[in-house]
């Protein structure tokens, strides 16, 4: 990626901004966040297929964010993010600057978050067949064996809250499970304590979920934790005509249709 | 004691297993699901994982599980009647196949545990846990033990250390303690007398990287290096390090309340989170990552070796392998050591 | 350090009968924090409600619980109670041991197992209540009237006749609205001006109103009682204070070709213009759009004839801003535009008018003095048709309600023709007549019957020219559907009336809501008809649906008083139950990220943002914060915060949650 | 078990004293008798008190190890566990675990002077050792105490302020921030600080002990020095989060230095040598 | 052994369902005596952790009622609680809570005996399914001890 590198220090170079972010070779066969602040640090960027770690989860971290304006090497889902985020006022065009990379590997730098999504909103967000396939498999099983399936799956949870470092939108600084008045979600470990976190993640991601998978690919344990919030992904999609992260537009959960569905309410 | 070395054939641990399953014990041993390792109760000898360089996570929850009860209460007319645990309630454990770093490691933790106060819950559960390490003749690039002062077919803190000789082969058995010998004890004819056999030879190789003094020395004046702040910025302040280290210790005590009845808690905790060690004003020690980065390092390398005499780290690796941002103890350390003061 | 009182009700025997009430205040005296409790025969009665307040003293409780009757009944009753005792009101909750346990269920253990239960639950939730107060709000004794229409004229003087100030401001240089434009109105058939002009005059003269003609509003912001309203006073180029309202300048411009507004379109106006004769203000001002000096820089004859030089070229628009307490919203309709029509020919044939154009051409003063000339030849129209519902009740058109004033302004138009032309033939195509009014059934039966008026039960499908006749093409479904084609000579199309084209922007501006076709939204159907969801501002005439003369009057005067009864008090007072955002010490400031979800979901647009900056004046956090003026307490932002940052006072999450474990555990 | 660390000791909450808005004084009795014959400790330590259902809560014994068969504990309402002990009444049962810490050395300081400077509701550690130098008056020459305020109504232990100032073997200086003062107030006003600086009492065989919010600290060290204290004659103590109060949770420590073994006493010859993470 | 009487709590809207629980009194309907009422200011308040705590300590059934759309006080609140019923009943489907457990209705100050309906054909409903021991199987072991099993 010359090109990234090239632009990178340009920008690092003019101060149009202080650091920027992208991606690095890490460990064994991985890739790490690479914090150029030097034009020099621009060398080390790379971007390959092995960049999935979502970066946008850095710009809304204090000790990113207060080194001054930001570029963000950004793919698809990083790019869903930042909107999102935008649109929950976490970042703007002041402090941040997209250098995009298209699903072709192209580099684009956009002008403003208004481009962005605008580039964003050429693609819909659709669940990968192989996603699919475990939630059909999940949605045919009763549900006392989603039951099952759930409790055991989440058992190996030691809330290292890895998922929720890695999601580019839990940036709360509080977090619900550190609400302590009252104690809604146990703190320890435990089938409850972990079921109720997880349940409360996913219902707190609906209609702000980008579906990058961050949070399943954080887990040190592979719980696939993913297939919650992608099931409110086909929920949104199902009952309120889908997602798609929007600067301006209402958030999915806080606004209503008169005509939302109510079949179930008797 | 000198350790007492045997062979067990290959196929006689399924035997062993069988035997050491019965009797008010547990065999813990190596599972493996989606692709992640860890240890849990196993019925069927088959369930052990064999595959693995190591465990995803260690082994350290037979001694310091993640939440465990440390007292019932129940108010009644009379005031409240509290019951801690009783030791009688805890199983007798067979650890199954830990590494020689984490049995390493199980000294380690206990240290934190016995400064000054003794930790009974921690001290009754580890007495009920005999230790039956495998050596390793694998090893990956995330393994760093011969630099913390173990090595692969180490036998410190194994009751018996099995190293397999070459690829499919029978077990050398080194009988260390005498909980060892209770477990030979139980099926005498699986160990037979074993011959003069170079166990090195079938140890994986891990190069030694630094020494750990080295470190220390390093770090004693490291604390307000700018490093920290580089090195941190990419964590992104998860518990995954700790939560799979087989050192780590640090806990919160929580109670669980359901009207009259409830039970306090102990479970983990980490020093990466940001909440740590936030005061109720709103005041925190350690606001920023890097202070909370470098408690991790300062923690295992420096202070531990200075209050306690142990290393809080066994070169295990395991942080590095689970971080989800690719953080990388080896090469962090490394840096230090390289790191101009 | 709780100290509850628990006061077991028996309400006679209504509670009693089915319910231990005895063991329901014994089994309480036992719970944690229960100092005291009792049961007593009527808690609500003057001796019952001693018992409370004497036990509130004596026993220094700090929190009672009722268990009586529903909360919907006493709850006020007894919280007066406690604050007379001295207990925060707040500090009382009620358990309701009559309609949901008494009277619902058999006399029995599980019923009074229930009660206990109940009584637990509000125990519990009692240790949680906060003392409360009564939240006051100062009130800027101004209203600010947006519209001088009639709505807007009669709100504006019925404010100030309570002895408040007003502010009415009036897009187009005149106040009137559409009023002023008609002929006569219905059921009464007396003269429009004759009855709006004094009213106009009245309020130009009033000394509690100021009026701003040709303004519009720039911005709003603040609450209820305290907004802070920007005004845009847009330049007229003639200097008002100056001005006499000669009306020379009017007289010389050279610019006499421009349709006028007034008049539909069917008269001309200059480009120095008083829109019409009756204006009030009584003063021109420069359409800049079509003045020659503005368009080519040259002219300015105006001011070369103004014999007291009060002509402005160089004036600005201006921006006043005023305080103000309470908002009425005034500002009318529009009716449906030419292009909507294609299959009626509007704006095809130019004999084919509006319903309002055709109350300029019955008009005394309008562009033929009141006789029905049609627009292409000023021919006097043998036959005429009327075409009601054009665009209303039309579901592919979009406009699936009724407009209302048509029916009867229809009758009015037929009638005013059959008086006009002697002779004539007039059809009216009507799907229904909905005439429900005073004497407004008579209205239309007259002009059937004494008048003659053809009405014909059908619609019209299609306008065509023929031979210099407007062929009228719609069928009788009276008589079996059968096609009705009428050669007229107008036709007059009873558009469908809809909301302003800035009625959105302005909705967005004020924060109120408006339903799909854009009239702004009252805040209860029945119960609220002039109020709107936002405190403080209110409605009045057609621009909340369409609307005749005399329910604008009224809803005006029902705006008004809403308005005077706001202003009656210095100060409001706010019952507490609103939500807070949490605020903590520095460096925290608060748990609140700023997302602002909840602004979105608040129905009342009660969320705010907040910048909390350090000493430079930096801003350092953003955090949300609930005006106590607007909140109303649903807790819908509560429930919706993903950091539990805001929380309800009176129904908290420690008071929500205790409640369901007090429900659930042995306590 | 046999000795469970984390098994409190049950306690009856036996007095109840409201000293300021949001602060308390408890007087807890231990319920069972052979806890109380056993129990001992010094001025200075600390213990986690705890709300059955709710959780423990760190904070130090505010009364004198001379006084036998109780102690005492002030606390302000800040969190979930100090809110839920506000909500006990007397009677109620709590579970208190300790003493933890090291202690403030009242033997060291035998034949020497002692000037108490505390502000706000940090008077509480210090009123443990001003009760313990007070009940073994003989050891110590002049005692002084320079306690202040936001306002009046926020001096906590108003009743011993009293006391204090009544007596003639103490010196009482009280004071309240500039405004804080009600119509009836005798004592000085102004910050802690700058009335250290005009009381300025002699440092010649003194020992300073300083406990208040970390501005009041951070100015008053200062005058101190001025008044030729030394570092290693200056006391204070440090308030880390903590959990289980013995070295073990990980949360105190300040660099190698825990706050709960190593502390919470510290001087400010340590403190010196102590990084910034407190 | 006695009949299984379950155990269901109630959160209802204080102006509609809360005001038809009084009706169904007024007029005295008689209804099954299981249900415990939590009274909320409007729909919009109730936060779905609420419910989950509510099977956490033991409800076999849930019933959130409030007010017909068009007929909330706050004119809205009951349109986002939908929206979120919506999805909290879906991810509760999705993990495995039983969803019939849970009862959602509409219930206006008129409605008196249907709030006498609901409660009966819930509380029915319940009994048929029986106590909701697969939750509180998970639920009532709160401390998950690795080693004590």
């Amino acid at each position: 990626m010359d090109e990234l590198i090239k632009r990178a220090k340009e920008l690092l170079e003019a101060g149009t901004v202080k650091v920027v972010i992208g991606y690095e070779n890490g460990s064994a066969d991985k890739t790490r966040a690479l914090f150029a602040i030097e034009p020099k640090d621009a060398d080390k960027l790379i971007f390959d297929s092995r960049c999935v770690m979502n970066l946008a989860t850095y710009i809304t971290k204090a000790e990113v964010k207060g080194k001054g304006k930001m570029a963000i090497t950004a793919t698809l889902p990083v790019m869903r993010a930042i909107i999102q985020l935008a649109s929950e006022f976490q970042v703007n065009d002041s402090n941040l600057l997209v250098l995009g990379i298209t699903p072709e590997s192209k580099m684009i730098e956009f002008k403003d978050l208004a481009e962005v999504e605008a580039f964003v909103h050429k693609y819909t967000i659709e669940i990968e067949a192989k996603y699919s396939e475990k939630l059909e498999k999940l949605d045919k099983m009763t549900p006392s064996e989603r039951w099952s399936f759930w409790i055991e799956e989440l058992s190996p949870c030691f809330k290292c809250y890895a998922c929720r470092a890695a999601c580019p939108m839990c940036y709360c600084h509080k977090c619900t499970v550190e609400f302590n008045q009252p104690q809604w979600i146990p703190v320890p470990s435990h089938d409850l304590g972990n079921l109720e976190w997880h349940m409360m993640r996913a219902i707190h991601l609906a209609g702000r979920c980008i579906d990058c998978d961050a949070c399943y690919n954080a887990c040190p344990l592979g719980i696939p934790l993913n297939l919650l919030t992608k099931r409110m992904l086909i929920d949104a999609k199902e009952h309120f005509g889908g997602y798609q992260p929007s600067i301006k537009a209402d958030h999915l959960m806080s606004t209503y249709k008169p005509d939302d569905k109510d079949n179930f309410i008797m | 004691m000198k350790s007492d070395r045997r062979l067990v054939r290959k196929g006689s641990l399924e035997k062993l297993f069988e035997v050491l399953k019965g009797d008010n014990r547990q065999v813990y041993a190596p599972f493996s699901r989606n692709g992640r390792t860890s240890y849990r109760k196993i019925e069927k000898f088959s369930d052990i994982a064999t595959d693995y360089i190591q465990t995803t996570q260690s082994s350290k929850e037979v001694s310091f599980p993640r939440t465990e009860k440390i007292l019932d209460y129940s108010k009644n007319a009379d005031g409240m009647s509290v019951k801690g645990i009783e030791p009688d309630q805890i199983p007798q454990i067979m650890l199954w196949g830990i590494r020689p770093c984490d049995a390493m490691g199980i000294g380690e933790l206990s240290s934190i545990f016995n400064w000054d106060y003794k930790d009974e819950i921690y001290n009754n559960r580890l007495s009920k846990v005999t230790v039956l390490g495998f050596s390793c003749s694998k090893t990956d690039e995330y393994c760093f033990c011969t630099s913390v002062g173990g090595n692969p077919g180490n036998t410190e803190g194994s009751d018996i250390l099995f190293t397999q000789l070459g690829g499919n082969g029978d077990y050398l058995a080194e009988i260390l303690t005498e909980k060892g010998e209770k477990v030979i004890a139980l099926s005498p004819e699986l160990f037979e007398a074993a011959g003069d056999i170079e166990k090195e030879k079938f140890l994986a190789d891990v190069p030694v990287k630094f020494s750990h003094k080295e470190i220390y020395g390093k770090l004693e004046k490291f604390f307000d290096s700018e490093e920290w702040v580089g090195q941190s910025l990419r964590c992104i302040g998860c518990g995954a390090c700790a939560y799979v280290c087989p050192t780590c210790a640090c806990f919160d005590i929580q109670d669980d309340s359901h009207g009259k009845l409830g039970s306090r808690v102990r479970c983990w905790d980490s020093c990466g989170f940001s909440l740590f060690t936030l005061h109720t004003s709103g005041h925190n020690p350690r606001n920023v990552q890097s202070a909370r980065w470098r408690q991790r390092i300062m923690h295992k390398f420096s202070y531990m070796p200075e209050r306690l005499s142990v290393y809080g780290c066994t070169g295990c690796g395991r942080c590095s392998r689970a971080c989800p941002a690719d953080m990388n103890i080896l090469e962090h350390l490394t840096s230090i050591k390289e790191a101009a003061l | 350090m709780s100290k509850i009182g628990v006061f077991v009700c028996h309400c006679g025997e209504n509670i009693s009968a089915t319910v231990d009430c005895a063991r329901v205040a014994e089994t309480s005296g036992k719970l944690d924090g229960v100092a005291y409790s009792v049961d007593y025969k009527y808690m609500c009665s003057d001796p019952g409600q001693s018992l409370i307040k004497s036990a509130i003293k004596e026993k220094g409780l700090t929190g009672v619980v009722v268990a009586a009757c529903s909360p919907r009944m006493h709850e006020p009753t007894f919280r007066k109670a406690c604050a007379e005792a001295g207990l925060n009101p707040y500090m009382c909750e009620m358990a309701n041991l009559r309609e949901h346990v008494s009277w619902v269920h058999e006399k029995g253990e599980a019923t009074t197992e229930k009660a206990i239960d109940l009584v637990r639950i509000l125990v519990e939730k009692v240790k949680y209540n906060q003392s409360l107060n009564a939240i006051k709000v100062p009130v800027t004794k101004t209203a600010l009237v947006i519209g001088g229409g009639i709505a807007g004229i009669q709100a504006s003087l019925d404010i100030a006749n309570t002895g408040h100030k007003v502010i009415l401001i009036e897009k187009d240089p005149s106040i009137g609205g559409h009023m002023s434009q008609l002929s006569e109105t219905f059921p009464t058939l007396d003269c429009s001006q004759c009855i709006l002009t004094p009213r106009m005059v009245e309020v130009a003269q009033h000394p509690n109103i100021t009026l701003y003609s040709y303004a519009e509003l720039e911005s709003v912001e603040g609450f209820i009682g305290n907004f802070k309203v920007k005004i845009r006073r847009k330049s007229k180029s003639i200097d008002e204070k100056l001005c006499t309202g000669c009306g020379l300048c009017t007289t010389k411009c050279p610019v006499k070709k421009i349709p006028s507004e007034f008049n539909e379109g069917l008269g001309m106006r200059t480009a120095i213009y008083v829109p019409f004769p009756q204006a009030v203000p009584n003063k021109p001002v420069i359409d800049r759009e079509h003045c020659t000096y503005y368009l080519k820089g040259k002219c300015r004859i105006c001011e070369k004839v103004c014999p007291i030089q009060a002509i402005r070229f160089d004036q600005e628009d201006t921006i006043e801003e005023v305080e103000i307490g309470a908002i009425v919203l005034a500002t009318g309709f529009s009716v449906k535009q030419p292009d909507f029509f294609p299959e009626y020919g509007y704006g095809k044939y130019p004999d084919v008018i509006t319903g309002l154009q055709f109350e300029r051409l019955a008009s005394a003063s309008g562009p033929t003095l009141g006789e029905i000339r049609r627009p292409s030849d000023g021919k006097v129209p043998q036959n005429i048709v009327f075409v009601a519902c054009a665009g209303s009740r039309d579901e592919a058109k979009g406009i699936p309600y009724c407009s209302k004033i048509c029916c009867m302004y229809i009758a009015k138009h037929a009638m005013l023709y059959q008086h006009k032309v002697h002779g004539g033939k007039s059809y009216v195509f009507y799907m229904d007549i909905r005439a429900g009014g005073k004497n407004y059934e008579e209205f239309v039966r007259r002009a059937i019957e004494e008048d003659g008026v053809n009405y014909v039960r059908g619609r019209v499908s299609r306008i065509y020219e023929k031979n210099g006749k407007l062929i009228v093409k719609g069928v009788d479904t009276l008589l079996g559907a059968m096609p009705v084609d009428i050669e007229a000579d107008m036709v007059v199309l009873a558009t469908a009336g809809v909301a302003n084209s800035d009625a959105e922007a302005l909705a967005q501006k004020l924060h109120v809501s408006y339903d799909a076709y854009k009239f702004f939204a009252e805040a209860h159907p029945k119960l609220k008809p002039v109020e709107t969801n936002t405190a403080g501002i209110f409605l009045a005439g057609a621009c909340q649906s369409p609307r005749d003369i005399p329910e604008s009057v009224s809803m005006a005067s029902g705006a008004a008083v809403k308005v005077a009864c706001l202003f009656s008090q210095d100060e409001l007072t706010r019952d507490p139950l609103i939500a807070v955002v949490n605020r903590m010490a520095p460096p925290v400031y608060s748990s609140c990220v700023g997302c602002f979800l909840c602004v979105s979901a608040c129905p009342y647009q009660a969320i705010e943002k907040e910048e909390i900056k350090n000493r430079a004046g930096e801003v350092i956090k953003t955090l949300a914060r609930v005006n106590p003026g607007l909140c109303q307490g649903c807790g819908t932002c509560v429930a919706f915060c993903r950091t539990k940052s805001i929380d309800l006072q009176g129904y908290t999450h420690e008071q929500m949650y205790t409640e369901v474990m007090a429900l659930l555990n042995e306590y | 078990m046999t000795n469970n660390l984390y098994m409190p000791y049950q306690m009856k909450v036996e007095r109840i004293t409201y000293e300021a808005p949001g602060v308390k004084t408890f007087m807890l009795r231990f319920v069972n008798e052979d806890d109380q014959n056993k129990f001992d400790f010094r001025a200075g330590q600390f213990g986690e008190y705890s709300v059955y259902g709710v959780g423990e809560s760190t904070f130090c014994i505010a009364s004198s190890p001379t006084r036998k068969g109780y102690i005492e504990c002030t606390f302000r309402q800040t969190g979930k566990v100090t809110n839920a002990l506000s909500d006990c009444e007397e009677g109620s049962i709590i579970g208190f675990r300790g003493p933890y810490g090291n202690t403030f050395p009242l033997d060291e300081w035998k034949g020497k002077s002692l000037l108490f400077i505390a502000g706000g509701i940090a008077l509480p550690p210090m009123r443990c050792v001003i009760w313990n130098a007070l009940d073994l008056r003989d050891n110590f020459k002049d005692i002084t105490i320079i306690y202040g305020a936001r306002s009046t109504k926020d001096l906590v232990y108003k009743h011993e302020l009293q006391d204090w100032g009544s007596r003639p073997d103490v010196k009482l200086i009280t004071t309240v921030d500039p405004g804080g003062e009600s119509p009836d107030w005798k004592g000085e006003i102004g910050f802690v600080p700058t009335i250290v600086e005009k009381v300025a009492p002699s440092s010649k065989d003194t020992i300073a002990i300083v406990c208040g919010p970390p501005v009041m600290i951070k100015y008053t060290f200062p005058v101190l020095a001025k008044l030729g204290f030394s570092d290693e004659n200056i006391f204070t103590t440090l308030e880390n989060r903590m959990k289980c109060g013995f070295g073990k949770c990980g949360r105190c420590n300040v660099g190698k230095v825990y706050v709960c073994k190593d502390g919470p006493v510290f001087t400010l010859a340590q403190l010196n040598k102590l990084p910034d993470e407190y | 052994m006695a009949e299984f009487e379950p155990k269901i709590v109630a959160f209802v809207c204080n102006w509609c369902t809360y005001a038809g629980a009084d009706l169904t009194g007024t007029s005295r309907i008689k209804y099954a005596s299981n249900v415990r009422i939590v009274r909320f200011p409007c729909t919009g308040r109730i936060d779905y952790m609420l419910l989950v705590k509510a099977f956490d300590e033991g409800a076999d059934g849930i019933i959130v009622s409030g007010c017909h759309p068009n007929d909330c006080h706050y004119t809205s609140g009951n349109f986002h609680a939908r929206r979120r019923w919506i999805m909290f009943r879906s991810l509760c489907d999705f993990i495995g809570i039983d969803i019939r457990r849970i009862k959602f209705s509409w219930v206006s100050a008129a409605e008196g005996a249907k709030w006498a309906d609901i409660v009966n054909s819930t509380v029915a409903a319940i009994r048929e399914l029986g106590p909701y021991e697969e939750y509180q199987k998970v639920a009532k072991k709160p401390v998950k001890e690795v080693i004590n099993g």
